[in-house]
């Protein structure tokens, strides 16, 4: 700071409504706060962050000519940005202000006002100690590369990608499978409206095929990302399918030609209830409508004798080619959506439900299989025996709300449970038995198709079922499966003997999700889904600027709100996009060259390759492009002579001083 | 800790209606060459009556157990029956997370240096399949048993098995080439005193394990605790009576029958104490003369 | 009568991941002793010896650092140059007539907001045990210059 | 006809919420109400009230209810509610924790002959360190119905047959070291 000016600071306590006033004695802080030195005014305010909050600190800037100021109030991952803008329209630099937080790191987390109120002060003394220090900062700016990565081919990275090409931006579609479609492609009908998913799902598939802004990478992985917002630099594995996309006709004439004559191959689109052959495609409307060979499978592949008939019917067209190898693309881009969706929870893990060991306990997706027009059974639900089940149970819960498995509600279990129960009535008349613990239907239509469910008289249990055994305690039920349940509102225990189990399990992030998170340097929850950057402020953005989230892979939702997330995620891309730009914090580090030793200490600190050692000078110099700002070279230098623009060691040491006032 | 001798805690069934556990577990101990040296001055665990009346007094018991075995320098105790395991387990466990109950100048300490041990886990981990499967000495000639594990020994504060569908006793009985059925009460409740207190109850649960068991095939019962084998052994000629049902299935500790297939002195098997099913037993664990070598 | 000693813990946390975990304990209401105060930085890897140094000189009965997990570091590797840091720390602070338990560092994802909770109090708890700092003004003075 | 009404005056929050500090019992307030405790349970089909439902007495302070309730004592602590209870509460604990309160407060079910075994057991080994099973089936009997010797007889002669029954009673040497003389808390 120039030693001619002054520093004005002014100090603004938030009440936060009660948040921050019941547990913190904001008037006495807020009178402390006016005492310490440099400060010429101090105010208390019920909401600093709204518009007449935000009034006042622009009128004072004015009115009283302050040139610094603090905003003691919530966390500065909320609204640092909020209030810097609002200096900037003050007619001050932003970087004028220092943001303490004494309601997420005082009022919430004390109980006792006296020893809140005194650390809330030691933190404003803090601040305003630090402030004085503070230096006027201009932000970077960085152009964003206008190309989207989309991972992810389910319904929500299927509904962002569109959304995307049709604003015209050009879009990477990365799809693991060989397939794009996800979980809802094995859906039969969709709750509440029981419309058809193919009919909705099928027609946006093909979209993405046609669409001239769309790239689509199906058998393929993102391996490496680089760079940053508005410029990431990503390198995707392409499986090699052997069968080229280009000039495959999709007339799947191969798979009718394979010398397999019947299908030996459990097909794992079907989750194994069906058998497919080596070369084959994951289900009639798949996108690509490109064979796959599998090379487990695949004669050709095992033993090299194979008459390979498929090439033979493949023809002219030479589409075949068994000796591709995977190939890796590289692609820049400015924004990525993750949509990496979710796995189901494996029933193995509650053996007492006897999923694995009793052939007629099901779980949920493979009865969407059994109900599906274009199952494995084409839509007859039949038991594995070939027998149409009189009685069905289906146990909701099942790796839900369990502390020994999962503790959260995976959402849509109890309304795809209401889905299935109206199916399999449906196909079979059989007699339905829910078993629930807390019937929760909170959506548009869901109540309502409730109500529909209990008029068709299918049975609905409060309990949560304790067993799934084939012990008979009573003649009706040898060769059943019984369930053992408190009938809680009945009050007292039951077993029912039913024919077929169907467990409603939850939804559970990726077994992979560590690795894409690492990958993509973004955060996961507690329960391992990824974290967004605010519930509710920035529901669809992530801590890293420039990858949104879309679906699933951020918690559980339904079809609804995941397309509905994937069009706000889309949007996010596109409001940066358009922009043109991203402005860059300024916390950047640079090399005061005469002080600078010449040492190389901090060439091995940056993992960006920010800091260069210039020979001619022999002296180091940082790339402020290059630099993100983590101000380890600076920690390092010995002699003092890199510095971090607002984390200077003077204005971290004012601030360890400040937090010793000893209020 | 295949060196030295595993502390060996009987408890009160295991000098009494359970002797023949005993019998049966040092025979099969011998024939694997394991050291068992009983705990001098033992008291009784306290079972599941004790924890009703005073919590301090129940942990009390199992203290003064765990300290002698410590100053005995052992550093594992086996207790076989399952009440005794879960008791010494339980009260490792509440001393250490509950200071109030070891009472504030540590009165009562908990000794973690001692591993409570049940004989099943012992033999699993610390002899393994393996080695059981190498070590057959005699072949099965008996009919299908059920594996019943009761319930203490695989319940919170055990590490015997998993507690919903435990498998070690049957893949022990299956390495000894021991044909068994899968049977789905395996961890249900026996009863415990029940049979001594409201009797129709316990006999129900005693009837219904029995029954099941053979409606799986099963020609007998193998279970791993004292309480498990008298109650589903003793009271069949009742059901017999009441219910009408033949039913007259022998009831083994799972010493007996490994102690049997590993070559065991059969006179030291405790055979003679079984109550159901004396026939099946005298026909299955007589000595084949050209085996008898093996 | 006396008021009882109130340890006093300044903390360095990184802005990606312990900052984030203490946000989520405010919004999970998790009570904790109010007796560190943050210190945001980006990087556990910007936490100078000398801000540590200068926090002890300054009356600090404990020091606290906390960074992301090993691997999970924002700026890949800032935290790994903390800990190297943080192991010469306790060898220089020990040498100095500073128990090294007063220092600590710890690796807190953004998703334990329970576990700030327990490193806080359970540190507190310790620098009860080990009660106040005491440092002569010339022993300061001394930190003071190294730092 | 029994009245089915309960007055929020008859029910003692305190209570519960004493219980829930008691060790094993910490639970208590997370209980879904789901009842896979019920489901699991060997007894529950007869006890009077569910495990389920003497939680939920328990924690909305129906100690009456809680501590007269058979099922408390049906317990035989089989442990499979708690390795079944998806918010982990030690069900059997808690049953403990009432069985143990009834005991003190006499409130446990008159002739109902679980308790008295409880109580003649814990003499029995407080005062010989063992329990010999005969002189406690036997004592208990006398207390409770001696009549239901009669339906033991034979399980009894087929023990004694099969030298399963010992009539020796068990005691240990040093008797004195059973409990540590420790004063009760009283903080």
């Amino acid at each position: 700071m120039s030693e001619r000016e002054t520093v004005r600071i002014g100090v603004y306590v938030c009440h936060c409504g009660t948040n921050i006033a019941a547990t913190v004695d904001v008037k006495s802080l807020a009178e402390y706060a006016g005492l310490l030195p440099n400060v010429v005014l101090s105010r208390d305010y019920k909401y600093m962050c709204s518009d007449p909050g935000q009034d006042l600190i622009r009128q004072d800037i004015r009115d009283r000519q302050l040139n610094r100021i603090v905003v003691a109030s919530c966390s500065p991952h909320l609204h640092e940005h909020t209030f810097r803008t609002a200096l900037k329209v003050g007619g001050l630099n932003p970087f004028y202000f220092h943001m303490v937080n004494i309601r997420e790191q005082a009022s919430w987390v004390h109980e006792n006002r006296a020893q809140a109120t005194r650390k809330a002060k030691n933190l404003v003394s803090a601040a305003v100690q630090r402030v004085a220090f503070h230096q006027p900062l201009e932000r970077g700016r960085v152009a964003i590369q206008p190309d989207v990565l989309i991972v992810g081919g389910g319904i929500a990275g299927i509904h962002a990608a569109l959304t995307l090409a049709n604003a015209g931006k050009h879009v990477f579609l990365v799809e693991r499978e060989a397939t794009i479609g996800g979980h809802m492609a094995r859906f039969d009908k969709t709750f509440p409206t029981l419309d058809c998913a193919a009919c909705i799902l099928t027609p946006k598939m093909s979209a993405v095929r046609a669409h001239p802004n769309i790239t689509l990478w199906t058998y393929s992985e993102v391996t490496k990302v680089d760079g940053y917002v508005g410029n990431y630099k990503v390198t995707v594995l392409r499986q090699p399918r052997y069968v080229d996309e280009d000039l495959c006709s999709g007339c799947l004439e191969c798979i009718e030609a394979c010398v397999y004559k019947q299908a030996k191959v459990p097909d794992d689109f079907n989750l194994g209830l069906s058998k497919r052959r080596p070369i084959y495609i994951p289900f009639p409307q798949a996108v690509p409508q490109v064979p796959v060979v599998d090379p487990e499978t695949c004669i050709q592949f095992k033993s090299g004798k194979c008459k390979t008939t498929c090439i033979a019917a493949c023809g002219d067209r030479h589409a075949i080619n068994l000796r591709m190898e995977p190939k890796e693309e590289r692609i820049e881009v400015g924004t990525v959506i993750l949509a990496t969706g979710f796995q189901t929870f494996d029933a193995h893990r509650v053996p007492y439900y006897g999923y694995g060991k009793y052939p007629n306990v099901y779980t949920a997706l493979e009865v969407e299989r059994l109900v599906n027009a274009s199952g494995p059974t084409a839509g007859e639900v039949v038991l594995r025996d070939g027998r149409r089940p009189e009685a069905v149970g289906i146990v909701h819960c099942v790796g839900s709300r369990d502390e020994n498995t999962h503790r959260w509600c995976s959402r849509v279990c109890c309304m795809y449970s209401l889905k299935l129960a109206h199916l399999i009535k449906e196909h079979t008349g059989a007699e339905i038995f829910n078993f629930y613990i807390d019937m929760r239907t909170p959506g548009k239509g869901f109540e309502e198709f409730y109500q529909k469910l209990l008029t068709e008289r299918v049975h609905f249990i409060r309990g949560r079922v304790a067993e799934v055994t084939d012990w008979a305690l009573d003649p009706t039920e040898e060769g059943k499966l019984v369930i053992r349940v408190e009938d809680t509102l009945a009050g007292f225990v039951r077993r029912i003997p039913v024919d077929m189990v169907v467990l409603a399990t939850g939804l559970e992030p990726r077994t992979d999700a560590p690795e894409v998170r690492r990958l993509f340097n973004i955060s996961c929850a507690s329960e391992g889904f990824f974290l967004e950057r605010h519930p509710k402020l920035a529901p669809v953005n992530t801590f890293t600027d420039g990858i949104f989230l879309a679906g699933c892979c951020q918690g559980p939702k339904d079809i609804p709100d995941t397309v509905a997330q994937a069009g706000a995620a889309a949007a996010e891309a596109l409001a940066l996009i358009d922009a043109g730009y991203l402005e860059t914090e300024p916390n950047t580090a640079h090399v005061e060259e005469e002080k600078c030793c010449g040492c190389k200490t901090c060439i091995s600190m940056c993992p960006y390759h920010a800091v260069a050692f210039v020979d001619e000078i022999h002296k180091s110099r940082v790339n402020e492009v290059l630099c993100k700002g983590c101000g380890t070279c600076v920690a390092a230098c010995p002699s003092g002579a890199i510095r971090q623009n607002l984390f200077e060691d003077d204005e971290i040491f004012a601030e360890i001083e400040g937090v010793f006032s000893n209020a | 800790m295949m060196s030295g001798v595993y502390g060996y805690f009987p408890g009160c069934s295991l000098k009494g209606t359970g002797v023949a556990y005993e019998e049966s577990l040092l025979a099969l101990f011998r024939a694997l060459h394991l050291g068992l040296a009983e705990l001098e001055d033992w008291n009784c665990c306290g079972a599941t009556s004790y924890m009703s009346i005073d919590e301090r007094d129940a942990f009390s018991l199992s203290a003064r157990n765990l300290t002698m075995t410590q100053k005995a320098g052992h550093r594992d105790l086996i207790a076989p029956c399952s009440a005794c395991y879960l008791a010494l387990r339980k009260t490792q466990d509440y001393l250490d997370r509950y200071p109030k109950i070891a009472g504030g100048n540590g009165s009562l300490t908990s000794i973690r240096a001692v591993r409570v041990r049940h004989p099943l886990e012992v033999l699993y981990t610390d002899v393994g399949v393996e080695r059981i499967r190498k070590t057959v000495a005699r072949h099965w000639h008996g009919g299908r048993v059920a594996c019943y594990y009761g319930c203490q020994t695989v319940r919170p504060y055990s590490e015997v098995d998993r507690d919903h569908d435990p498998v070690r006793m049957d893949e022990l009985l299956g390495a000894a080439e021991i044909p068994t059925v899968d049977y789905s009460l395996k961890t249900k409740c026996c009863g415990g005193s029940l049979t001594g207190t409201t009797h129709d109850v316990g006999v129900r649960l005693v009837y219904i394990l029995l029954k099941e068991a053979a409606r799986k095939g099963a020609e007998a019962i193998v279970t791993v605790c004292p309480l498990c084998q008298y109650n589903l052994d003793a009271y069949q000629s009742e059901i017999r009576r009441s219910s009408g049902e033949r039913l007259d299935m022998p009831v083994l500790y799972f010493t007996q029958v490994l102690g049997w297939a590993l070559g065991a002195e059969i006179e030291s098997l405790g055979l003679a104490r079984a109550i159901s099913g004396r026939k099946r037993i005298a026909q299955w664990f007589q000595p084949a003369e050209k085996e008898a070598y093996v | 009568m006396p008021e009882p000693f109130e340890p006093k813990i300044v903390a360095f946390f990184c802005n990606w991941c312990t900052y984030l975990a203490a946000d989520l304990a405010g919004t999970s209401r998790i009570k904790y002793c109010p007796n560190a105060e943050v210190v945001r930085v980006m990087c556990s890897g910007r936490v100078d010896v000398q801000f540590v140094l200068k926090a002890f000189a300054k009356g600090a009965d404990g020091v606290l650092i906390g960074g992301c997990h090993p691997g999970d570091c924002h700026y890949q590797e800032g935290n790994y140059k903390a800990l190297r840091r943080y192991r010469l720390l306790r060898r220089l602070i020990r040498q100095m007539g500073i128990e090294d338990e007063r220092l600590r560092l710890e690796w807190i994802s953004a998703a334990e907001g329970d576990r700030v909770r327990a490193v806080i109090n359970d540190m507190v708890e310790t620098l009860k045990r080990l009660g106040p700092l005491q440092k002569s003004e010339e022993e300061r003075a001394h930190l003071l210059e190294v730092a | 006809m029994q009245r089915e009404l309960r007055f929020q005056r008859e029910a003692d929050p305190e209570w519960a919420r004493q219980v829930s500090e008691r060790p094993g019992c910490e639970g208590l307030y997370s209980c879904l109400q789901c009842g896979a405790c019920s489901g699991t349970c060997p007894l529950s089909i007869y006890m009077d009230f569910t495990p389920r439902r003497i939680v939920a007495l328990v924690r909305e302070g129906f100690r009456q209810d809680a501590l007269r309730s058979r099922t408390i004592w049906l317990c035989a602590s089989c442990y499979s509610c708690a390795v079944h209870c998806p918010r982990q509460i030690h069900i059997t604990d808690l049953m403990y924790s009432l069985k143990r309160e009834a005991m003190q407060t006499h409130l446990y079910p008159a002739r109902l002959p679980i308790p008295v075994l409880a109580q003649e057991f814990h003499k029995m080994v407080g005062r010989r360190g063992r329990s010999s099973e005969f002189w406690l089936v036997l004592r208990m009997a006398l207390r409770t119905n001696p009549l239901v010797l009669l339906g033991m007889a034979r399980a009894g002669w087929d023990l004694i047959r099969t030298g399963r029954l010992s009539l020796r009673r068990e005691r240990i040497r040093d008797i004195r070291s059973l409990y540590p003389a420790t004063p009760r808390e009283t903080a």
